[in-house]
């Protein structure tokens, strides 16, 4: 009996802990007050390693240590510039919904694409859009364009500027405090039907919060 | 259970012949006594209820399948009480009237007690007419106001009678709507506006998984299937926002699949329209022509749930451009 | 009957015949079949199916890309529920079939190890059904404080969006799983012989395999966290089924085995019901809560191959890679949807009616009054049960099939609240100038008519289309077969253990404490799903890990309730733990003073429940009539003498005699 | 859990009296009765599940994917599945016939023949699954006739182990039942119950064949 309860509430305890696990939180609120953040994120095709080696993922580069952290949890300040820079490991192809070509939310409207600014992709043409990167409660959305699915792209995590890459950088003020989700609208999960399954289903993959403190 | 008032109301007051070899006098009381608490409680409790709290029930009269669906749950409300009531004055009286620890005579048993023909038939009679009552009432408000604001499918049969309607596209995908206006020439955006006092279609419509079109406050709902439009109408009467939700589970961001839209006069309208017509028309010349349905591909951006050799995709337009990986 | 007691040859009762047996090849009693070798089978076969699916499907395209290989999680599955029952013990028998055996003598099992034991005696299942759904229960119980508690801020997320409607999904399945087996698969299973006078079920050992394959299905649905949960909430809806992680798999499957049980024991107390009433208990004197079962019975049969037909389409195209669910290669999204809710509306009467049953079955004895209108009140739950076929559209008013056919969905589901209605014609009949006496169950049977009196109203709120479209997939839905289904079953339940664990286990549970439980699940119950008609109303869809920030009050006095109630549990499991372990307190053999024929046996019942068929003279329903017959003859009187069985068909002793002895077979009916 | 639940077992012995062994001899060939229209019932249901999908996905024909150029499963093989099936049916049907009329040994022959032929009966629709022309998630027929290889493979593997069962069991009883007429006579309680038993397993047989003809027009004809 006693040995039966035991065991009960060290599954329940083990369960909850496993539930209540999410992703670490990259810290980019550190920063001097009033000073705009730079954040960088980067898409790898194929994350490498265990537990699954063929999603693609997002990963988030911590500030105070430069190290690339495997996740898609960050923390920016409230009402500050946010700078975005997004290197794209991965290849693209052209969009189900070229809705999502277009950059929205951003100042300007637009981002750079390796320095050069624009609106609209083309997905049709080129190499495709590979991921996006979008806060739909923000109306943020930056189609982050593709690599030539042909060149030897980077196929573990974290990858390194010596692989082929699009630079992508775009700037949003942050809102009032709060959690909100962000996620990439391309149907990058291979292999799952309608390509939205595994990663694009998974916190930490391609799917997570930009938490805003005041 | 629809019925339980009318009907335990009706037993009581037929309760009384119900011992005709016994003194009716003390049997008839009890009857008597209940149906009159429960006239009473009734005869106050529907009114204040519909002078009260009616005019306030959500969603509200943004529009008229709104303003129609509030009417109906009224109305259900109004008899629902009585009943309610009546079970429950039933059976808060037999808990304080025949309680074992107050004594009183021992229950009879026998035929009568166990089946009084004319309590069962009365009861069932009345739940009848009453059900019926409710499901001609309901169909009528089904067809009356434009199908309620429900999702009639492809071919409508329930249409706004006025002879302007502006359709409007929603395309649900994991995880947010899109919005197209096949009118100014197929523009897909992420806000809805819709003008006031126009009869207003939404065609809805998904590319990948089922979601479910919710514009709460105008009284709206209908799924997104893959490759079906899915028609549902109203017409808007009040200016504000209304919010539009996914209300079929699609996935991890289901929750966070909203977005707020406007009901607009109708030259705002006009003015927004071609507005966005011209800022997206860089983009609108790269999506697919507009069609009332989307051939979704099961396959993700890089190919593969079914394998690349098999080709039934050849036959039919994929949304956006065909993919590499689908052959 | 095929029982014979080796242990007892030679005992000279007339008419007794002492037979020869084959010695019985008892083994040491760890090394026969228990629970303890199904888990062992289970292990095996998991790992065995999972081995033999790397192999014939690891190298497609679908797992190398995904990392994840269906066909291995589903064959692991699979055969790991075949290793479960044959470490239990339930494939010996099919397998000797097959070279002709006879089935072997079963001897009555004694000591708690039978409670582990694949055995043919339905109140050993019965009681295993019991510890099942509770388990069930509880389980489901504190995902769903788990639910509450994420809902308890509209937007600070204690779980991950993934993990909550994993989550979501998880506690959804689970409850829906013990539901439609919490009051027919104990206590149907446990009473039903007893009631209707027999001495055993049609199928006993089909009816240990449900029991059995339904603890295998717990299992299986909560590997489903192991492998990533899935995120189609107890629905399933397709083609989201079809993208979602290997959980789905568990889903699919765990249903499945879930299903197979619910047919077993739907098909084994159907023959009972049908067979095995005693001598004199013809239809109309068929206690009522026999006809609740046998309506579910009806359900259980025909409504769940249609869930089995769906999960076995949802298996192949996630692992067969066929297209039933996906539009653009010839499926349909609709079908999942149309096959699921044939299947899931009678599933919801699969779990009402036994409520029903159990309540208008209680309610004379604590009102000592005759049930009223008791052939209106069997009609009506076999009217329920043939309705419910035709009302599964109700469910798809919104997601554009068949619009002309909405008048008619809207009428038939409004028609099956006649019948369902015919539980208040009965109820307050009952009541009507009685004696009530307020011990636990009374007070659960009355919590009960009030709580379904909310959930079946809202249920004529969600069959009106129009309001329909605001309320439905909202949080006004999900009060609403909440009130149902917790305020309507399980109530029910908790008021037939109060009722009858005095002659399950031949403890009295403990009265204050019965009474506190009651008084704390009835508030907080009402406290917790109350609300959340509002929340809907107020346009809260279900299943959102987010919410509109107004709401918070509400969802909160509904999350705190909520933990409370999962409280007023544990005065339960207290309260079993005391009265039946700890402090048991002998219970008399019928202490409610009930005339029904399972209340005339003695305490602890014996395995063989009847010394001698009762012969039945009457329902079990003649309170308040002083000079009525007992509800039967117990049955000194021989059933020739009866009139019930004639001479030439009465086996006389000589025939019973084994023709050769060395022959290893038993010439007595055999059990099935 | 511990004793004190299972504590008292020192009940007196059953003692059944030769009446109440034939009154519930009586209910178990009521129940076998009853179970096995009760199992048609549930087979029914699910093979009318199967049934919906068909003509759903057929009346759909999404994305003209119901079946294109239409294209069956192999015919040959189908046809030879579906005769299989009849054939044993019928077989079974005329074996039962001569058990009834006391001859057990054609009976005996004809099950064992049924059993063969339902065995080939799935290895030819195993064989057939591995042969197709389509693949399994091209068309919506594509798909139902997945699904029916599945369900047949099934349908015919329960005939065949109901009737193997009866088969031993008869081979078994012989002996028993050899002073009493035989299996197709004797009234003791065994033999009763073997012939109800058995009287089921023809009726499923008889479903088999209409499932099979059926579902052969579904698929192959139509």
């Amino acid at each position: 009996m006693v040995g039966f309860f035991v065991v009960a509430v060290v599954v329940i305890v083990v369960l909850v802990i496993g539930f209540t696990k999410q992703p670490p939180t990259v810290d980019y609120s550190n920063a001097q007050s009033g000073q705009p953040v730079d954040v960088t994120l980067q898409t790898v095709g194929a994350y490498g390693s265990a537990p699954h080696p063929t999603w693609v993922s997002y990963l988030i580069k911590d500030p105070s240590t430069g190290q690339w952290v495997h996740t898609s949890y960050f923390q920016v300040p409230a009402h500050t510039r946010v700078n975005m820079t997004i290197i794209q490991y991965d290849s693209g192809s052209p969009l189900r919904n070229q809705q999502i070509g277009m950059v929205t939310g951003t100042a300007g409207k637009v981002a750079l694409l390796n320095g050069k600014p624009f609106h609209v992709y083309n997905s049709n043409a080129g190499n495709g859009v590979g991921h996006t990167f979008s806060i739909p409660t923000l109306g943020i959305n930056v189609p982050l364009v593709g690599n030539n699915a042909n060149a030897n792209l980077c196929s573990a995590a974290p990858c390194t500027e010596k692989s082929p890459h699009n630079v992508l950088k775009f700037s949003f003020t942050s809102p009032g405090s709060g959690s909100y989700p962000w996620q990439c609208f391309v149907p990058c999960g291979l292999g799952f039907l309608y390509g939205n399954g595994g990663p694009m289903q998974t916190n930490g993959y391609m799917a997570g919060f930009m938490k805003v403190v005041a | 259970m629809s019925v339980a008032a009318e009907g335990g109301a009706v037993s009581e007051g037929s309760g009384a012949p119900q011992g005709t070899d016994e003194p009716p006098r003390k049997e008839a009381s009890h009857g008597w006594r209940l149906f009159a608490i429960w006239l009473v409680l009734s005869a106050i409790v529907d009114p204040l209820y519909y002078i009260f709290a009616g005019p306030h029930i959500p969603p509200g009269r943004m529009s008229s399948t709104a303003g129609g669906a509030v009417f109906d749950f009224n109305i259900l409300i109004v008899l629902a009480i009585p009943v309610m009531i009546g079970v429950w004055v039933y059976m808060a009286y037999a808990i304080i009237q025949w309680r074992a620890s107050k004594g009183g005579p021992e229950p009879e048993g026998g035929p009568l007690a166990a089946n009084n023909f004319k309590i069962q038939t009365s009861w069932i009679t009345i739940t009848t007419v009453l059900v019926l009552f409710l499901a001609g009432f309901g169909t009528y408000e089904l067809v009356q106001p434009e199908g309620a604001g429900g999702g009639q499918g492809p071919n409508p049969i329930w249409t706004p009678t006025s002879n302007t309607v502006l359709p409007i596209q929603v395309i649900g995908q994991q995880w947010k709507f899109t919005y197209r206006y096949p009118t100014f020439g197929g523009f897909e955006t992420t806000q809805l506006v819709v003008p006031q006092g126009v009869s207003i279609a939404f065609h809805v419509t998904s590319l990948d998984v089922i979601h479910d079109f919710w514009a709460y406050q105008l009284g709206v709902k209908a799924d997104a299937n893959p490759n079906q439009d899915n028609v549902a109408f109203t017409t808007p009467y009040q200016l504000g926002s209304f919010v539009v939700r996914c209300d079929e589970l699609c996935g991890i961001w289901h929750g966070a699949m909203y977005n707020n839209g406007a009901v607009v006069t109708k030259d705002q309208f006009e003015v927004w329209a071609q507005t966005t017509e011209k800022a997206l028309a860089a983009n609108t010349k790269l999506l697919p022509p507009f069609a009332y349905t989307y051939t979704p591909d099961a396959n993700g951006a890089d190919g593969g749930y079914y394998p690349d050799n098999v080709d039934p995709y050849s036959k039919v337009e994929t949304y956006g451009a065909t993919q590499p990986g689908s052959g | 009957m095929a029982i014979d007691i080796t242990e007892t040859p030679g005992t000279d009762f007339p008419g007794e015949t002492p037979i020869h047996q084959p010695a019985m090849r008892r083994g040491s009693e760890w090394l026969r079949p228990h629970m303890g070798w199904a888990v062992v089978g289970a292990v095996v076969g998991y790992l065995l199916g999972h081995w033999f699916g790397n192999i014939i499907y690891g190298q497609n395209t679908v797992p190398q890309n995904t990392g994840q290989n269906n066909v291995a999680i589903v064959l692991g599955l699979a055969f790991g529920v075949a290793g479960w029952l044959a470490g239990i013990g339930a494939l010996t028998y099919p397998l000797a079939k097959l070279v002709g055996r006879e089935p072997p003598p079963p001897v009555p099992e004694t000591g708690w190890m039978r409670y582990f034991r694949y055995t043919e005696d339905h109140k050993v299942v019965g009681m295993q059904y019991l510890i099942g759904v509770l388990t069930f229960l509880f389980t489901g119980g504190l995902l769903a404080m788990a639910i509450r508690t994420q809902l308890l801020s509209p937007t600070t997320h204690v779980f991950g969006p993934d993990t909550y409607i994993a989550i979501v999904g998880e506690h959804g399945t689970i409850m829906m799983m013990m539901a439609t087996s919490a009051v027919v698969g104990p206590l149907g299973n446990w009473l039903t012989p007893l009631m209707i006078g027999s001495r055993r079920m049609a199928f006993p050992r089909l009816e240990s395999f449900s029991f059995w394959i339904f603890s295998a299905g717990y299992l299986v649905i909560l590997s489903a966290l192991a492998f990533g949960g899935f995120p189609t909430g107890w629905t399933g809806y397709a083609p989201l089924q079809t993208q979602a992680s290997g959980g789905m798999d568990s889903y699919l499957v765990g249903f499945a085995v879930i299903g197979i049980g619910m047919i077993a024991a739907g098909f084994n107390l159907a023959c009972t019901i049908i067979n095995y009433r005693a001598p004199g208990m013809t239809w109309s004197r068929v206690p009522i809560f026999v006809w609740a079962v046998l309506a579910t019975c009806a359900l259980l049969t025909l409504a769940t191959p249609s869930l089995l037909a769906a999960g076995y389409f949802g298996i192949l195209d996630r692992t067969a890679q066929t297209a039933f669910f996906v539009t653009e290669h010839g499926g349909s999204s609709f079908l999942w949807q149309n096959l699921f809710w044939f299947f899931g509306h009678p599933e919801v009467y699969i779990m009402a009616l036994p409520g029903f049953g159990l309540v208008m079955e209680m309610l004379p004895v604590f009102t000592r009054k005759p049930l009223f209108a008791y052939r209106v009140a069997a009609a009506g739950m076999i009217g329920v049960a043939l309705l419910s076929f035709f009302v599964w559209q109700h469910h798809l008013f919104q997601s554009g099939i068949n619009p002309d056919m909405r008048p008619l969905f809207m009428l038939t589901t409004e028609l099956i609240s006649i019948p369902t209605g015919f539980l208040f014609l009965v109820t307050l009949g009952t009541l009507w100038k009685a004696k009530i006496r307020f011990d636990a169950p009374m007070l659960f049977i009355l919590g009960m008519m009030f709580n379904f009196l909310i959930g079946g109203i809202t249920g004529v709120f969600l069959s009106d289309v129009p309001v329909d479209v605001t309320v439905h997939g909202s949080f006004f839905v999900m009060a609403h077969f909440h009130y149902t289904i917790m305020g309507g079953l399980i109530f029910a339940l908790f008021g037939g253990l109060y009722f009858y664990l005095p002659k399950m286990t031949g403890k009295t549970m403990n009265r204050k404490l019965s009474i506190w439980h009651f008084w704390t699940f009835f508030i907080f119950f009402n406290l917790t799903f109350f609300p959340l008609f509002l929340v809907g109303l107020l346009g809260q869809p279900r299943r959102v890990f987010e919410y509109a920030p107004n709401l918070q009050t509400l969802n909160d006095i509904s999350s705190v309730s909520a933990f409370l109630l999962g409280a007023s549990f544990l005065i339960f499991i207290v309260n079993f733990v005391w009265s039946q372990w700890i402090n048991p307190t002998k219970s008399p053999d019928n202490p409610w003073n009930s005339l029904g024929l399972e209340w005339q046996t003695p305490t602890p019942v014996p395995w063989y429940n009847f010394e001698r068929i009762p012969v039945v003279n009457s329902d079990p329903y003649h309170y308040g009539e002083p000079g009525a017959l007992p509800v039967a003859d117990l049955g000194r009187e021989p059933l020739v003498t009866a009139g019930v069985v004639s001479k030439e068909e009465a086996v006389q002793p000589g025939e019973l005699e084994s023709p050769d002895d060395t022959d290893d077979f038993d010439p007595r009916p055999p059990i099935l | 859990m511990n004793d004190r639940l299972a504590a008292d077992e020192s009940f007196p012995a059953l003692k059944e009296t030769p009446e109440e062994i034939a009154y519930e001899l009586r209910a178990q060939e009521g129940a076998l009765w009853t179970g096995s229209r009760l199992l048609i019932g549930i087979w029914a249901f699910g093979a009318a599940g199967l049934a919906f999908a068909y003509f759903y996905l057929r009346s759909a024909n999404n994305e003209q994917l119901w079946r294109p150029d239409g294209i069956t499963a192999p015919t040959g093989l189908g046809a030879a599945i579906f005769v299989t099936s009849v054939a044993c049916a019928l077989l079974i049907a005329y074996g039962n016939r001569r058990f009834r009329s006391g001859v057990t040994l054609d009976w005996q022959v004809a099950g064992w023949l049924t059993v063969f032929g339902a065995l080939v009966a799935v290895g030819l629709q195993i064989y057939q699954l591995t042969d197709l022309p389509f693949f399994p998630g091209s068309s919506g027929y594509a798909s139902c006739f997945i699904g029916w290889a599945g369900f047949n493979i099934a349908t015919l593997l329960v005939g065949a182990y109901w009737l193997e069962t009866l088969l031993a069991r008869e081979l078994r009883l012989r002996r028993a039942v050899a002073e009493d007429g035989g299996a197709p006579r004797s009234a003791l309680p065994a033999a009763r119950l073997f012939r109800a038993n058995l009287e089921g397993a023809t009726y499923f047989w008889g479903f088999i064949a209409l499932l099979a003809l059926f579902f052969w027009a579904l698929f192959y004809v139509l």
